[in-house]
């Protein structure tokens, strides 16, 4: 096992279906927190809708991890069955090594090629002269070892999961843990090898546990969301089961709707009610709601849209990840539409990204689309606690009941105070049609050109300070990325840094407006820019041309899913340049 | 004068506002459009608590003829807009009102799911059998032999809705039909279904002189339903089925539980930043 | 062996793909692909003049489980994509299968106005009362008080669908229910509907033990109606109402004018080209 | 009246509901047919369903003309009921002349404020004193004598025209026409100018009358259309309306659709059956289109969408004209999703680009959006028949019957043979899901790529021809444009070489995939390029930015409807380029 890595393992785990694996790995997660650690966790499945294969992929570290890594050092398989379905998502290095089950037979070509050392455990015979024991928690005990983490913490660990499930089950597992742990192959093997290096015990500080969905959720309800509705689709409807119970928890509720083109329209008459309103969704659903968030953008109503992307086009492969929706939500809307998008950079910032774009499109009255991607979505970190500052943002401005009250009045900032309904003596008609500062529709030119520049105004001229991108670093070398790519990208930047490049990681957080005066300055001494997306098309590179001037030499990484991106690929793309 | 004495001493002219109609010469809408500002008047609403959301169309336009709160949405979303406004805003009275295409062609599946969905809310369909603002063409209640449209020459050759029926195997909880050429009447219906506790849905049999002139006719046809409100959905079924559609009066009326979504009890985010710890 | 004769021995095996479903073990679904392929097997129908069209779900996935001509579409929308084939291509057999939410949810506007429009196809609603692909939420023929999925945590509170009753109201002119625990009487349902002129639909009570478990009782609870075929639609609709969802058999068929556009006869493009002329 | 508009004339005729003022312009453009000019008409209604105010606005010329002029030499108010609603739409100059009918009243201010020259002729009253007389044939025979016609040829028109109406009404029209042709009052004020140079007589050719929307119907069923689908929307349902009968004379056939969901996936079906297939509509059922365009997309089922463009944002201003879709058809799909679009140019051009989408679609297997808009859609033009020459291209690629075929297989070209239902030993699943070359989903790394790859390929590697833009002249000055602005910049064009400058005007109209060599090559030797669209947020502009480099000195001339770009504004902004 590389040295390097000592610290900072990925390892997966991997099953057929109801071998448990991803029970296995979950608490091996859980288990690196109690033990000072920090991690990161993906789930892979099979095609099939249920007990299909599956893998745990999972990252644990002394430091606090935002992405996965290049390769794996450990596979653990409970079986092979299928298990060359996952080859292509676990890459192992010559050094890498394998714990597997001789009794699950021979090992999957596409992992043998390598010639990576192989343990050989009898997990399923140890499992089963230990009643209600199995395989999968003599699996966690063998990691458990080799990480060397407490079994004590291992123990109430267990009994606090699997608890409800009575004395009988609690036993068993403990019981296999603890054959695992003790089992002398893996002590042995253990041994030959150098300890790994605790090195700094990790923060000691709380440590959050929590997805990519979760995270946004929470920013959601942190910004003021009191309404959602929903039409289930993945990777973003546990964003929307999240919210359900904590809604209704905070006084609001979510509502399931017939589909995207209601949820989207509920969501609009929600806020035009006046209270903060969302939905979630990915693709295909975001696709059916750009015609209705025209008529929040043109009849000037907060409305905010998670959009979880995942691999397409059309159906595409939708438990995986890709950043291809960036082009509809920039564009995809009909007429001139003005709106916001924001790209949430990794876990952490989901939170930060959501309540901001819930306050900003609140304050400007008009679509916030957020950003994320399966990857963030789905995946959990385990990482210190998210702490972050928003600027001052208004809230939404609200009329106060006036005679001869105007709903689209043509203001300074462009933010035309809102009445809501039950003020007395402001009522007004909201209208997609063009209209008058009164709301008449009206097809003059004068009036069309006043709306359209107040809306373009409120944003264009809104002060969104510092937010608008995460930098890190400084040198004559950027890297220009954004969403989850972004914590590729920081991982590059540091491991570059490391091997002594100057390297600045720029991801834009706020994609539209765009920001070409600040990312003008942040570029100024900067002679080469690597633009890092998943997208075939390259959509992110494309935006920014649209948006941006460039003088520095300007290169492109940019490649489909469902494979993430990997540190390594964009070190070697730099460190390549020539 | 108190408050209260003040906003019933409201007339139907206080729930108009200052916009002249687009609508032509005749149109039935003018009608729907008087029958609602009486209705509201007679039932003592105050404006800002009324809220009358709307799709496109020429009956669409309603909503800005009026001087309550209202939101002119997109092309068959009303109700979707209208459901969103009502779970989050219970407190509001919320109509609903538009076309025959609007509601029956691109807002079908809303229709269906409101009425499934029973929130308190009424919805009336000025029905003209055409597409009024796109310039005549045939709409779901068009008769399948109407060929005066150019986008189907020889008539759509597709049996009509029946929006009543379709409403009540939905789920509506109140059904009723009403015609222009009856105002008061109509006015009367609508009184009652804002008052119904659920989902009312009212067909307003509303002429379209310029499509569809021979329309004009139909007050010769319009009559009342002989039969008394009826809560047995099978019965209204047949009453439904039998009927030539130019029956008017309320059909059918059955409270049942009405989908009102949250407790509005507001207990605090403490124990949800915790889930995230470990 | 002529071609005819080779057709005729097609066994439903021949109707299968070579692809593995996905579905979890026990899905209701595998008994559908079974009754699609012993009914198309029965039939005799070449392969190639098949159409299977389906739209997103698990149930959806049926497409590529035979070896007909098939479309996996996108969610929801199976029957317009199928009406579009069936306009251009009407000498294909065309059959559309998909789920509860796909046809009732997402679909529900395509669903009453393919009913409506009767044009001469099968549709199949293979019905959980769930959506299974996206991990158990409650569909529109989901019982209200079915509190198992983390989106409505207290069940919807909204009454289900009655799939066949919206079908009967909005048109359709062949309406039957099967059940996946007898897959023989699914597949003689399917022969039925397959042979009769226009729009027919079939509602498939499909278990899914993985988000439904209790489901798999069903069996204990289906039973065949008692009643002969009825033509009448209000009779039909009674029956419908009167029944707990559960009973299996054809309810209702009553051919009516099918919907075929155009006459397939060329004219030519002369007459065309010389309007523009002046 | 100023000479330089001699054998040019712009005019407009305005009145309230019924008063025939359409009517009369109508019949105007027709003898302006019969007497050897060429013309265009547009259309203006009030915000009234049927019969509120109404303008005809008309150019006739002696050479063709395929955009409106800048300013209007003669207003004919047939009465002045609301006519200031016109006001913004009928540029008048100190020069240009007014006719009105005394009775109607004062003149509105904003005609009055220019002090603009008046002839009064008593229309009505002349009218009354005519058994089925109406002012507005008065007004046709003032106007017919005034541009010079022959009253002849017009009283044959009129014989045609009402013929159907019995004697009685074509005896008055005729009378009517004949007491305004020979109205004093006009002939005095006729003589009283220069007469119009008729210059050389123009082309005695065929002319072909039509607008926009017929020119994208003739050029679809020249192109192979026998299907479409249709959900009325203004202004594209007079296409739809003009399809169907016509393509059912060709055995084919046209559906109304409940929504544009369904008629965009009836497209797909009935494309999938082997039928090539469109439909119609406008921004807001566009924008419910994009997730079945996707779908086509990748089951690569070609698909035609005519996109006819009005005000947007949201229902924003149905009946006028903008170019604001331009983002959406290019970037509204979800996933990495190519796909070709395409801007018609003028109303001949229609015809040539529809016909084009529909063979690129069919040879390509994908989406085609054609985009025009109102301008085009709904004005009328008097024209040479139009003639053009597409380059050639292969019908859609069919497969044979074979045992092993492969629906997605991976050929040189990227296109993969397609089995038409029917075809025996090919059936096959499409799919939207990521899959195999067979069909068969998948979510394995490489099968996307290819798949990807392979769909952008067969765009990419297409050689499009020359067709790509439509360019007119040389210089170093290029005025860069699309769609219906390119007539107006054709216009300018001329009038700067006119005037002494060497202008190039290059109008696209492949727009996607772009063509960033063919253009580098066209701009090789310019310095000044103005880009001129109609839009506020400049659409145009951003999206050239996306595909094109620019290194001349690039300006941009962007304004929102719903008035139209004049060759006037163009001409000014080149002229003080400074
Ligand atoms: C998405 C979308 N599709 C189509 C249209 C065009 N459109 C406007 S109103 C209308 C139908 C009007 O018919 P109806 O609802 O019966 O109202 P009416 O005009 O007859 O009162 C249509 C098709 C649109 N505005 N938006
Ligand atoms: C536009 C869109 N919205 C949502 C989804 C997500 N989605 C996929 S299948 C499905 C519902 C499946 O339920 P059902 O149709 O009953 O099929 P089942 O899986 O139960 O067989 C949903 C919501 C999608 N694919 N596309
Ligand atoms: S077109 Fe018909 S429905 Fe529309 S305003 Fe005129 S009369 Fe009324
Ligand atoms: S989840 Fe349910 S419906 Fe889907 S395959 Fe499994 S059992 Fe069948
Ligand atoms: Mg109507
Ligand atoms: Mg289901």
């Amino acid at each position: 096992m590389n040295s390097e890595h000592i610290c900072d393992i990925s390892l997966a785990i991997t099953g057929s279906g109801g071998a448990g694996s991803i029970t296995a790995g979950e608490l091996l997660l859980s288990l690196a927190g109690k033990n000072s650690c920090f991690g990161m966790m993906r789930r892979s499945f099979g095609p099939q809708i249920r007990g299909g294969e599956a893998a745990a992929l999972i990252r644990i570290s002394h430091r606090a991890v935002e992405c996965m890594n290049d390769s794996f050092d450990l596979l653990l398989a409970l079986d092979w069955n299928n298990a060359d379905r996952f080859a292509e998502e676990i890459a192992l290095r010559p050094d890498s090594l394998i714990i597997a089950d001789p009794a699950a037979g021979d090992i999957p070509e596409a992992f043998q090629e390598l010639g990576v050392e192989i343990i050989e455990v009898p997990m399923k015979a140890l499992a089963k002269d230990i009643t209600a024991g199995r395989p999968n928690m003599v699996a966690l005990g063998l990691l458990s070892h080799w990480l060397g983490f407490c079994s004590d913490e291992a123990g109430k660990l267990i009994d606090q999961v699997f608890g409800r499930k009575g004395e009988e089950v609690t036993g068993g597992s403990r019981a296999a843990f603890t054959a695992g742990f003790t089992e002398p192959l893996i002590v042995a093997a253990r041994e030959a090898r150098p300890r790994p290096e605790r090195g700094d015990p990790g923060n000691r500080g709380t440590r959050w546990h929590f997805n990519g969905n979760q995270g946004c959720g929470l920013g959601a309800i942190r910004g003021g969301i009191r309404f959602a509705a929903a039409y289930p689709i993945t990777p973003a409807s546990d964003l929307l089961e999240w919210l359900s119970p904590r809604l209704e928890q905070l006084g609001g509720s979510l509502v399931q709707a017939e589909d995207e083109l209601a949820s989207i329209n509920m969501v609009i008459g929600a806020s035009f009610g006046g209270v903060p309103s969302m939905t979630a969704t990915s693709g295909p659903g975001l696709a059916l709601m750009t015609e209705a968030m025209g008529l929040a953008v043109a009849s000037e109503t907060p409305a905010v849209v998670v959009n979880v992307m995942r691999g397409g086009p059309s159906t595409g492969i939708p438990t995986k990840s890709e950043q291809v929706d960036l082009n509809m939500a920039v564009y995809g809307l009909h007429g001139d539409a003005p709106h916001l998008v924001l790209g949430a950079l990794d876990h952490a910032d989901c939170i930060l990204t959501t309540e901001w774009a819930v306050r900003l499109a609140e304050a400007l009255q008009t679509v916030a689309i957020v950003l994320t991607d399966q990857n963030l979505a789905q995946s959990t970190v385990l990482i210190p606690e998210p702490k972050y500052e928003l600027p001052e943002i208004p809230a939404r401005v609200i009329a106060q009941p006036t005679d001869g009250y105007q709903r689209y009045e043509i203001t300074d900032s462009g933010v035309s105070p809102m009445a809501i309904p039950g003020t007395a003596s402001s009522t007004y008609v909201a209208d997609g049609l063009e209209h008058t500062e009164s709301g008449k529709p009206s097809t003059a030119a004068a009036d069309h050109l006043a709306q359209l520049e107040k809306r373009s105004r409120k944003i264009q001229s809104f002060d969104f300070g510092g937010h608008w991108a995460d930098i890190r670093g400084v040198g004559q070398t950027a890297i220009l990325t954004w969403g989850s790519s972004s914590a590729v990208a920081r991982e590059a930047g540091a491991r570059l840094r490391a091997a002594g490049h100057e390297v600045k990681v720029i991801a834009l957080r706020l994609l539209l407006p765009a920001s070409p005066e600040k990312l003008a300055g942040e570029l100024e001494n900067v002679s080469r820019i690597l633009i890092v997306e998943q997208s075939h098309s390259k959509q992110f590179h494309h935006y920014l041309r649209a948006f941006y001037d460039f003088e520095a030499d300007t290169r492109t990484l940019a490649r489909p899913g469902p494979l993430p991106i990997t540190p390594a690929e964009i070190v070697e793309k730099i460190e390549n340049w020539s | 004068m108190d408050q209260a004495a003040q906003q019933i001493a409201l007339t139907p002219k206080d729930f108009k506002s200052a916009l002249k109609p687009v609508w032509c010469p005749g149109c039935g809408d003018f009608a729907v459009l008087n029958a609602i500002t009486k209705a509201l008047a007679f039932m003592g609403l105050p404006r800002e608590e009324v809220a009358l959301i709307s799709g496109i169309g020429c009956s669409s336009r309603i909503a800005a003829y009026t001087s309550v709160y209202g939101f002119h949405g997109v092309h068959g979303r009303a109700l979707a807009l209208a459901s969103g406004l009502k779970a989050a805003r219970g407190d509001l009275t919320v109509l609903v009102a538009g076309g025959d295409g609007d509601g029956l062609s691109i807002g079908g599946n809303h229709f269906i799911h409101a009425c499934r969905r029973n929130m308190d809310m009424t919805y009336i369909i000025m029905d003209n059998e055409v597409y009024g603002m796109t310039k005549g063409q045939a709409s779901p209640t068009t008769a399948p032999d109407w060929a005066d449209s150019k986008l189907t020459p020889h008539g759509t050759g597709i049996r009509p809705f029946q929006p009543a029926g379709l409403a009540l195997t939905a789920g509506a909880s109140f059904i009723a039909r009403g015609f222009t050429g009856d105002p008061n009447g109509l006015a009367k219906i609508l009184v009652a279904a804002i008052g119904h506790k659920g989902f009312s849905f009212v067909q307003a049999l509303s002429p379209c002189p310029t499509f569809r002139p021979e329309q004009m006719l139909w007050k010769h046809h319009v009559k009342a339903f002989d039969q008394e409100i009826s809560s047995n959905p099978v019965e209204a079924a047949q009453r439904i089925q039998a009927d030539d559609g130019m029956s008017t009066g309320i059909i059918y009326q059955n409270e049942r539980p009405v989908f009102r979504p949250g407790t509005g009890v507001d207990n605090g985010m403490g124990s949800i930043e915790s889930e995230f710890t470990i």
